[in-house]
């Protein structure tokens, strides 16, 4: 019956979206935002801790979501860790790109982390879910927000 | 009662026929369809299920819009000609259908706007700005749909009205002893409530309602977006000094809603928008505005929308909304015992008096996830939070899946769904 | 540049091609009906030219909308099943084909309403509330709709802002030194003007009104109901702040309207009405909105007819807004020359930029019986004060009778309308 | 051509319209309202004289209006010289039914001067024009209004 969505839900993502990596909100940070999914109720809070040599020393996050956001954010909490700021935009610049457009059409994003892009694609099938982009990009647009210190990201906001 | 002109057969079909809901869906053009047709892989019929946000429209309904556009457009009100005048008695019969659809006294109670959400506004702009002032009561429900909230608090940072919310039970029943506590200690000027709940389909005891506000001499509106679609409604058996609904619920187009409001009422409130239409003269200094129901609609109206609304609730009452009632009353109590049977699955909403919307979610996978799993098996039910967000804080959920039937729903269709969930629940084993 | 897919022939036409007309009117099923049929007489072809109050519609509107309610109806945003996400592509689509009409920058810059009357109701009351206050000048002119009067009287009411008002020169341009003067010397925070009048026809030159408006720090809103019918306009050309027009003119359904505002001044603008899909998150303590254009449009939104506006503009931009305007100003100079072989014919209007409208009186015959006679006829023309009653002052008459110009009328219906105005005449003697 | 619209416009209208009886505001009067039918801009005043026995002295009016709307007014005022105001209401509702109402329709507005009532019968085509009614009984209401001490009538408000 839901042959098809194989190709969405793939172990990888049932995975993490059962057991989220990084989950819970963390005894110290500094710098967090809250992200909202109007669409399908889903609200997560990402947790940030800059070290000081400006990386990202720690990601986490917290609330609840859909198989695929909680899957989203649970991979790019793994993934963020150690990345200079200008790396994580530019990892989400390309997975944006990747939920998005057809490959033709990414643009170029600088040096990329091709390890966490290989992992990403198992969610590269929500292009084919056009309803289903925002699940996997909530969190991404949560970190950014954080990243740039807005306290609230909206990916109702982000087109329609 | 005579069966709508698009029904096949000739023969006269009184109301004691049994429903003959094969033949009702004949009537709407899109049932046939196929969704998610692919390149070698067949489509799947689809399972409509999702009413409650809009439902979908009858040939008669289609036709009716089709056929002004083909034969008799053009502007309505104050044109000689014609095309002009037959366009108006089509759009301006619809008044009168209205009317006595709700059993208005008169059609000079019947207000058009562009949907439910804009009769709200309006209320609370020109009825609202007139007649509340700081500290004045509106006294809402937990159950409202974010189109009779959002314009109060609007209201609320304009003139600092106050805005109470009469609790829901466990079960979805409205809390009539918070209720009636509401209007006897608090200043509540006006009572804005749902006839119906779009997410928990509980029915509201409206009349009983009415009185006891009337009692406390608050002014009564009630939301009947979802109650007009499933019932007969009656507004003077009610009581109601304004009521609301919409039209694409009713199986008729989008672009129109209904305010329905009391002579005295609507002959106290002042114009909402300005424009061609609703005024008498027009000078720089000073204009002049016509009676209510014509003073609340300005500029061209919804000329098309209109006459498909006619057509629809033509259609609707042809059927009977008795007959109706019974039918989604029969599907909704065999949809809920057989979703029953799936364990983990938790009924929002089990007052004793529904309208055949069954809310739902599923231990450990989340609505959005099952939404998109009974689309691929062609069963459209809506997910999210169905503009009422207060409502799911209330429940401590995030969000639910919501099946909401129609008077051409099945018990098929209702074992489609029940299929469909289980296949979502194997698949996340 | 290709033609609408009803066209006839297969044949790629290019915009080279002669306009023919004879072909473009066997898009529109209206055009081949007869009025005023009766038993024992036969009818009369319908002469169409009351398009000023609203247009017929081509069988492609007609088809799209009809085919999205058979095919791919739902309601639309948030829904995750198929049907509602084919419909919210459609409905969008035609977001981005607005945006394109009026080169606008981009989709975000489009908001829509339920006609162009909100449009100007929406901007009065948020932009005019957050922007205007009291003895801050509106700078209105003579030519106006009551569309673009009565909702800054009632923002006067409300706040006590300046209505001002330019003149308008005996041959109906708009009087732009008074224009000039009033931006020197008032304290004019507003300008909003009609890019083209409805009952003169006139083009006001907007991009130079604009530039001086700008110079003085004001903002300007111009009224493209009667404009984007007849002609190609650009937004970002004319250096508009705000522009509006109206669906049902422009070949597609009633019950929307555009809105388009920069980027800078929509992101300004509070909310206007409250409701679903307008918001991010709702409690009753607080209610966070969207980003505009979304944040104006609250409530289920115009599904339908957004489809059909989308198929208006496909259709008028097939045959090209620079060659309907080049039919139509033939039409407008043949029709004006042979209206005045009418001895005692006056027209009302003949600035040198004019859209093909044409007004009329004529001396001892009420315009009203004008109408009546010449519907007898078959011509559909509007009589009356056309919701511009001020213009009717200005040039002393009652009422005039106008006969407006579409892409589908003919040099033999111009003929139609004269021939039955010269009877009329010699029916009064 | 309009070989139909003669039942509408026939010479008594004609002439009436073309030469409307007293027309033009009196130096004297007593009960004055002004009539608007803003669907084709016809305004109109009425002055009324009421004379010391209660019935209606004079009748005058002015204003402009088409044809049929001059003509009814005219024929208003012809008739309405030396009636009780009652008397005037009924002929009034008299003319109203037989401007919009079929005759088995008509209601029993009392006795009613038949010869009065012969002579409206040139307004009766108005039947078959529904847009034209109202301003056939424009003269009227504003006549009824100025009865009522009602400063302003508009056939606006009377239905669509
Ligand atoms: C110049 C102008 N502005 C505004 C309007 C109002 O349009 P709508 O009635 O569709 O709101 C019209 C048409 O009636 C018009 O001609
Ligand atoms: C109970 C209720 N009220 C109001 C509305 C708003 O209707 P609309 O979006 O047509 O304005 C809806 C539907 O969305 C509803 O279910």
């Amino acid at each position: 019956m839901f042959d098809d969505l194989r190709d969405l839900y793939q172990e990888v993502i049932l995975d993490h979206g059962k057991n989220p990596r990084n989950f819970g909100k963390p005894d110290g940070f500094n710098r967090t935002a809250r992200g909202d999914n109007p669409m399908c109720g889903d609200k997560i809070t990402v947790y940030l801790t800059l070290g000081s040599d400006g990386r990202i020393a720690d990601v986490r996050f917290d609330g609840r979501g859909c198989a695929i956001s909680q899957a989203s954010a649970s991979l790019m909490t793994e993934m963020l860790k150690g990345k200079e700021p200008k790396e994580a935009e530019a990892l989400f610049g390309a997975f944006h790109d990747m939920c998005t457009k057809d490959e033709e059409e990414w643009t170029d994003h600088g040096p990329l982390d091709e390890e966490a892009m290989d992992k990403l694609q198992v969610l590269s099938g929500v292009r084919e879910f056009p309803m289903r982009v925002k699940c996997a990009t909530l969190a991404w647009h949560t970190m950014n927000a954080a990243l740039h210190g807005d306290p609230v990201a909206s990916t109702e906001n982000a087109g329609f | 009662m005579t069966r709508p002109a698009t029904l096949l057969s000739d023969a006269p079909v009184t109301s004691n026929a049994p429903y003959d809901v094969e033949r009702v869906r004949q009537d709407f053009p899109i049932l046939t369809r196929l969704v998610h047709e692919r390149k070698g892989r067949p489509g799947k019929p689809l399972v409509y299920l999702d009413n409650a946000a809009s439902a979908q429209k009858p040939r008669a309904v289609i036709d009716a819009m089709s056929g002004l556009l083909e034969r008799d457009y053009a502007n309505v009100h104050r044109g000689v000609h014609f095309l002009s005048q037959r366009s108006t008695d089509l759009y301006e019969a619809t008044r009168d259908k209205v009317a006595k659809l709700l059993n208005a006294p008169s059609r000079e109670n019947i207000v058009f706007t562009r949907n439910a959400t804009e009769a709200f506004n309006l209320v609370a702009q020109s009825w609202g700005r007139t007649f509340l002032k700081t500290g004045d009561v509106v006294l809402l429900s937990y159950m409202e749909h974010h189109a009779n909230i959002v314009p109060w608090q609007l209201l609320r940072d304009q003139t600092g009205i106050r805005i109470e919310v009469v609790p829901v039970l466990d079960d979805g029943s409205l809390d009539l002893d918070a209720y009636e506590k509401a209007l006897k200690t608090l200043a509540v000027k006006l009572v804005a409530i749902t006839h119906s709940s779009n997410v928990l389909g509980t029915v509201n005891p409206v009349r009983q309602m009415a009185r006891l506000a009337h009692e406390h001499g608050a002014t009564v509106l009630f939301d009947g977006s979802q109650a007009v679609v499933h019932r007969p409604v009656d507004v003077q058996a009610i009581d109601a000094d304004l009521y609301v609904f919409t039209a694409h619920k009713l199986y008729g187009p989008t672009g129109i809603g209904v305010l329905y409001g009391k002579k005295a009422v609507l002959d106290a409130m002042p114009p909402y928008q300005g424009g061609g239409d609703m005024i008498s003269t027009v000078t720089f200094e000073k204009t002049t505005f016509r009676e209510a129901p014509y003073r609340f609609e300005a500029g061209t109206p919804p000329i098309i929308e209109g006459v498909g609304l006619g057509a629809a609730i033509d259609y609707v009452t042809a059927l009977g909304l008795d007959a109706i009632q019974a039918h989604e009353q029969r599907l909704l109590a065999y949809a809920t015992e057989r979703l029953r049977e799936i364990e983990g699955l938790r009924i929002i909403g089990t007052a004793p008096e529904k309208a055949a919307i069954i809310s739902f979610t599923i231990d450990g996978i989340h609505p959005h996830d099952i939404g998109t799993f009974v689309d691929r098996a062609g069963v459209a039910v809506r997910v999210g939070r169905h503009c009422a967000e207060p409502l799911m804080d209330r429940f401590g959920v995030g969000a639910t899946c919501r099946a909401s039937f129609g008077l051409y729903n099945t018990e098929a269709e209702a074992d489609a769904l029940v299929e469909a969930v289980k296949a979502t629940k194997a698949f996340f084993g």
